[in-house]
């Protein structure tokens, strides 16, 4: 037996041993994974459970260094994990941002100190982050951020205001940019500092969007004192930092609305769109009543179904050893407006049906369908909006001149 | 046809703008929406567009209105359009008032047209029906002879300006099957008259808008709009009245939702330039400009083909709908678009025309049922 | 009587008179008009007949002052006589961009013996004249043209290439853009030069389009020696002559754009395209059977109803007083996509009958209809891209920055 | 199925690009239709193709093939449809020489595909009549019984490369009506038989196409292709196959006149800097590149389907025609309106790949009738 082998058999008797008998099977389904933090609370018990036990062996971080708490696993020993946590459909023990943004960073960027002591609190799921980039003077441009940090012996006075600060009402921690040199370049006086969200002067209000209620929050600095031990990098090269951090979060945006945007037919059996148009246009020898709506079901369908192929494509060649290029961009740009393009033919299929807030008369399903229909509309702005990530294509795939 | 205001025009067209850029600015509407109004809007403002002779302006002169037509009345809900007033419009004035006006007999007239043109009375028309999409026709509300008179049973669905109105006119079947244009007759029901049930709705828009149980209403022979049987064409040209009014209604939402966009990418500064420079939001920009002139020109077109009564108006009024359904929608997605995160909060109003455009556009028809309608009225 | 009834009498009186009998009823017929010229040729004598009587008159140039050959009327007399043609069904006596173009131009901008040579020779129809603008190199970018012309003593000595000089080769004279000072900046080295087409050194080729023949020509000048008097204006002063033209020529092609987009269906009848529809696709309950090509046609016929009622409200609030604004460009950009989409429209109902180019098994209208479509693509190309159509609207009606 | 190319496939695809861009420029397609040439394609190049094993390459290694698929087909064709090659692929070896090694007898296989694997015989697809669209069933030409064989009257239009073809498949009604799928049979007539008239036909695209008109041809047992009365089915896989095939060249047709868009935006100055600078036809051009990538992604995807069987086939071929339909004429319309004036000339080569996109999108269906049939094959 390989060494691989030896270890897929442990683990897998590890696994059936130690996660609780309840979540098996249970993943994919409401529960959407376990956040931890300071504020965490556990509907499930065992969920906590099953956190305590994965991060004592290192399975909520496998790949990284046991010395901060990660599992020390190689690669194909963590795709190995994967594999087993779906094969018995076991929710992840751990999700947040601290897994998959700060921490990464930390590994790369962090000194000494500053690993050690927030890894193993992330692999616990002691401390939840968020991120703080946006600010209401800087879309698209995030490098005009204006959060200010001026020195004060070892601490930095920070002022200013963060938008969509994903979940910040539940973090504990804040990975902020802060201009701490308004005389360089703008690129060039920004600094990445961490900040303990418990310092007297931060606060946090949440935003309502056009769809209703939100993860996203504003989160707003008074006078807040954050040691100067608390920057990552160098003072002034937070840039270098966020940088590689914004490439990794547009991928990941990327890929979900690569993975999400198209859905297989069922076997055998109608999309869910072509059902829709079925039962509220009602159907003739079989067809959707309305040939013309069937026309644009159709159309919709087969351009989703062309860009998941497309999807599967540069999968197909990553795997065969393929270098993907600035592809990320084109599934942003075309995984998004397919998204919006099905919620605007929903709400059309819906006609009257889709004008429902809440109260009597409309149907659950219809309600949610008219908000993520106006959800959806952000899709095209979040996370590098359309038009930044045409100007990507145009440049960096088309080489078309600046 | 002269596709040109006259002086006149001009008059109410700039009068209209002023007022509602004093009396109705969009934070009206926010703070009525933000309270949970039950009505959603303000008999006190309806009072005093009637004092301004608005409620009456298309109106015969024999009614106590000014005589004038639908070509002037759009100009009126064009200013209204562009802030968001959710007066009873749409809803009682051009469907319920219109439909007394030319189906009501002259007792009824006499009973509900001075109170509706005063802003005092509120009648609403009760058409649509659960399920029914577009289809005027589509009536399974049942009427039921018992007497002299009838008795009513059925659920109306999204019925505009109903909560809070005093009566509802109520088309009803006295004969033929669901989708039937023959056999349907309109009745003139009192909302507080026994078996009524009037339910507000929360609509994305924010409008009133109500759930109407109808559980055995009896209505005596004087309560018949119009010929018995004969509702289902008089339904129809109402609802051809009432959607140049939506249109008129869109054409002033899109006018300003546009207009906010284009302050902002003049304002809006990224990479150390105003965001209206950038070609590629030009070139978008004039696209919606172009659009809201079409719709513009097609709205004006269809009001003055009602008013003249010329053959082709039931064509325009699809076309004016369909242009503006399109054009709204489009002019308010570029909106958010170009506005950013921020156009996806509640907080600026840019949202509340997205939701309106929407709203509009599921009334009276989309874009692709005029198509339709405009193919078959073609002869085609 | 008033002095224009008086002038409506005599002017009728003259017309039944003098215009040859053949040619009443005859306006809008396959007789496009007499475009005049050294080379021209009448099929029809009483055309050439009917050319001299007018121009004797006045009445091929009727508002140009009598000295140059005009009618010298007023705007009101010239409405009546035009008012007076349209009645009697009676082609234009004389048609060209002797007319339309240099005339005015020489009007405005030409010294006394320019307009003394010039102007008599066109509203008698013996000297054609041709427009020589584009270059190869020089399209949207007018002003980059680079014919150079150079002073040898009296005379410019010309080279250089003229591309889209409609009718060159059965054009007299050419009135040109030349560069005369390569130093200065752009525009301001250019002067506007009347050419003798007869000069040694001119030579014509006629451009094939893809849609087949045209009257597109390039215009080839090598060593061609011009008299400096020929030079309108001042010399490095054409732009100015150029713009002004320019301006008159494009609202020329926007206003036929305006008014040829759409057609008002036949009365009770079905429009051109509903009935191509209904005979390609076949007919179903008196519907065009193919509900989604029935869709197409009622979408297109709905947004150029649209467009010509815009067309005609800016025309209604012209008569009413207000001063058209760059509307123009509107009415280019979208008119010419109309006609894009007419014919994009038609050759996919036509289906494998749009396919044709010559031959047996096709039918002439739509062998016709197959070089229209091709021929259109053009439409948002000449006189002015769609482009940079939408870069005035932007910036001179929407008021966006530079 | 895996949507990336093998080692051998990327060998295939080079060594066709290379081989076309020496052999095969577009100036070669120019110089045929400036010619006039009866034919419009070279039979020395044919062979020179069938050499490099290219026409064998999708048939079985019995039939003397190489035994690989459409995937490996679409390779080379893609290469072709760059420049515009004229060679009679899609409709004599992908639409005849298919449906004989699919439906021919042993005696008609060993009879023909030598030659046509050697490029030295062609048999043509007479499938189209006039007037019938898309509708591989609208056969009226009819085969009455003679005998022991048929007799073929009827008349076929735009049928591709029978332009001296050696001989043609003709389906003809043995029974029912023209739009039935039953009562189909193919025959294999001798393009010199009595009674068969091919004339040329000049298609917008200048490619090989007739008009074949059949007078009393006279068919023996032994011509049958498929089953009696069969010829249905077999045409309708056939089709799907060839249009594959058409599609592929599509790709490479949009593909090389987006690459000369590209050229153009990057080395044409206007106002003194590239016109690819402006950000507008910067985000055009994007939109323009992303239709072309999913075009190859559903290219790709309904060759391999086809080749494995699978049930999905036929959805597939319909979502790579009708995806390859609209990126072409896209990638052309644009090509030409960036490249300006020049691009409307004969002189410039953009013109011919507008011209082929809309041959190739009226042939074997445009996206609005793949679009309905995807919708029937998904249930709805």
């Amino acid at each position: 037996m390989s060494d691989l082998e030896n270890f897929r058999e442990q683990t897998r008797a590890w696994l059936e041993a130690n996660a609780p008998r309840s979540l098996f099977g249970q993943a994919g389904s409401e529960l959407e994974g376990t956040w931890g933090g300071r504020k965490a609370t556990y509907a499930d018990p065992d969920a906590k459970v099953w956190l305590d036990r994965a991060a004592a062996r290192g399975f909520t971080a496998p790949t990284w260094p046991k010395e901060y708490g990660g599992g020390g696993l190689s690669g194909a020993e963590a795709k190995i994990l994967a594999g087993l946590l779906r094969e018995l459909k076991l929710p992840p023990p751990l999700i947040g941002f601290g897994l998959t943004m700060i921490g990464p960073t930390l590994l790369r960027f962090g000194n000494e100190e500053q690993k050690k002591l927030h890894l193993p609190r992330i692999c616990r799921g002691e401390i939840r982050w968020c991120q703080g980039y946006s600010e209401p003077g800087a879309g698209s441009d995030l490098a005009s951020l204006q959060t200010k940090a001026v020195r004060d012996g070892d601490h930095f006075i920070v002022n200013g205001t963060k938008v969509w600060t994903s979940y910040a009402d539940q973090a504990d921690w804040i990975f902020a940019l802060v201009r701490t040199n308004p005389a360089a370049k703008k690129q060039e006086g920004i600094t990445f500092l961490l900040i303990d969200m418990d310092t007297p002067g931060v606060s946090v209000s949440p935003i309502l969007l056009i769809s209703g209620k939100s993860p996203f929050c504003e989160t707003h600095f008074q006078d807040v004192r954050v040691p100067v031990a608390n920057v990552i990098h160098q003072i002034d090269a937070g840039w270098t930092v966020a940088k590689a951090l914004l490439g990794h979060e547009r991928t990941m945006i990327a890929d979900a609305f690569g993975a999400a945007g198209p859905r297989p037919d069922k076997k055998g059996g109608r999309s869910y769109l072509a059902e829709l148009a079925a039962t509220k246009l009602g159907e003739r020898a079989g067809r959707i009543a309305d040939p013309v709506f069937r026309d644009e079901v159709a159309a919709f369908e087969m351009e989703s179904r062309a860009f998941a192929y497309t999807v599967q494509r540069t999968k197909d060649a990553a795997r065969a050893g393929h270098q993907p290029g600035s592809e990320s961009s084109m599934f942003k740009v075309y995984g998004t407006e397919l998204n919006q393009r099905r919620y605007e033919l929903i709400v059309r299929l819906l006609g009257p049906d889709a004008l429902g807030w809440e109260g009597p008369g409309f149907e659950d399903d219809d309600l949610e369908s008219t908000r993520e229909w106006l959800r959806s509309r952000g899709n095209t702005i979040e996370g590098g909006t359309s038009e930044i990530q045409l100007n990507i294509l145009a440049k960096h795939v088309l080489g078309l001149p600046a | 046809m002269q596709l040109v205001l006259t002086e006149d025009q001009e008059l109410i067209a700039a009068t209209a703008r002023d007022f509602v850029s004093t009396n109705s600015p969009v934070a009206r509407f926010r703070a009525l929406r933000d309270a949970g109004d039950p009505l959603g809007y303000s008999p006190k403002l309806l009072r005093e567009m009637a004092e301004l002779g608005w409620l009456g302006i298309a109106f015969d002169e024999k009614e106590g209105g000014a005589g004038l037509g639908l070509a002037e009345l759009i100009l009126i809900v064009e200013a209204l359009g562009r802030r968001l007033a959710p007066e009873p419009i749409v809803g009682a004035l051009a469907m319920g008032g219109f439909a007394l006006a030319e189906g009501g007999s002259a007792a009824q007239r006499a009973a509900w047209l001075p109170g509706i043109l005063a802003g005092e009375k509120v009648v609403a028309l009760a058409h649509q029906e659960p399920g029914a999409r577009y289809d005027l026709f589509s009536i399974e509300t049942r009427a039921e002879a018992k007497g002299a008179g009838h008795s009513l049973s059925g659920r109306k669905s999204q019925v505009l300006d109903a909560v809070g109105a005093d009566a509802l006119i109520v088309p009803a079947r006295t004969a033929g099957a669901a989708g039937d244009r023959d056999g349907i007759t309109l009745f003139l029901v009192d909302a507080r008259a026994p078996g009524v049930t009037i339910e507000r709705q929360i609509r994305v828009d924010h409008r009133n808008a109500a759930l109407v149980r109808l559980d055995g209403v009896a209505c005596d022979a004087a309560s018949v709009v119009g010929g018995m049987g004969e509702g289902g064409a008089l339904l129809e040209r109402e609802i051809d009245r009432a959607t140049v009014v939506l249109a008129a209604e869109m054409l002033g939402g899109m006018s300003e939702v546009f207009d906010l966009t284009l302050s902002y990418l003049k304002t809006r500064e990224q990479f150390g330039v105003p965001i209206g420079s950038f070609q590629a939001l030009q070139h978008r920009a004039a696209n919606v400009y172009m659009e809201i002139e079409l719709a513009r020109s097609s709205v004006m077109a269809a009001a003055r083909a009602l008013d003249a009564g010329e053959g082709d108006g039931a064509k325009l009024v699809s076309l004016a709908k369909a242009r503006c359904s399109d054009a709204y929608v489009l002019a308010a997605n570029e909106a958010v678009q170009i506005y950013g995160g921020v156009g996806m909060t509640d907080e600026y109003d840019v949202g509340f025309y997205m939701k309106r455009a929407r709203a509009a556009e599921l009334t009276f028809g989309d874009a692709a049922f005029h198509r339709q309608r405009w193919a078959t009225l073609a002869g085609y």
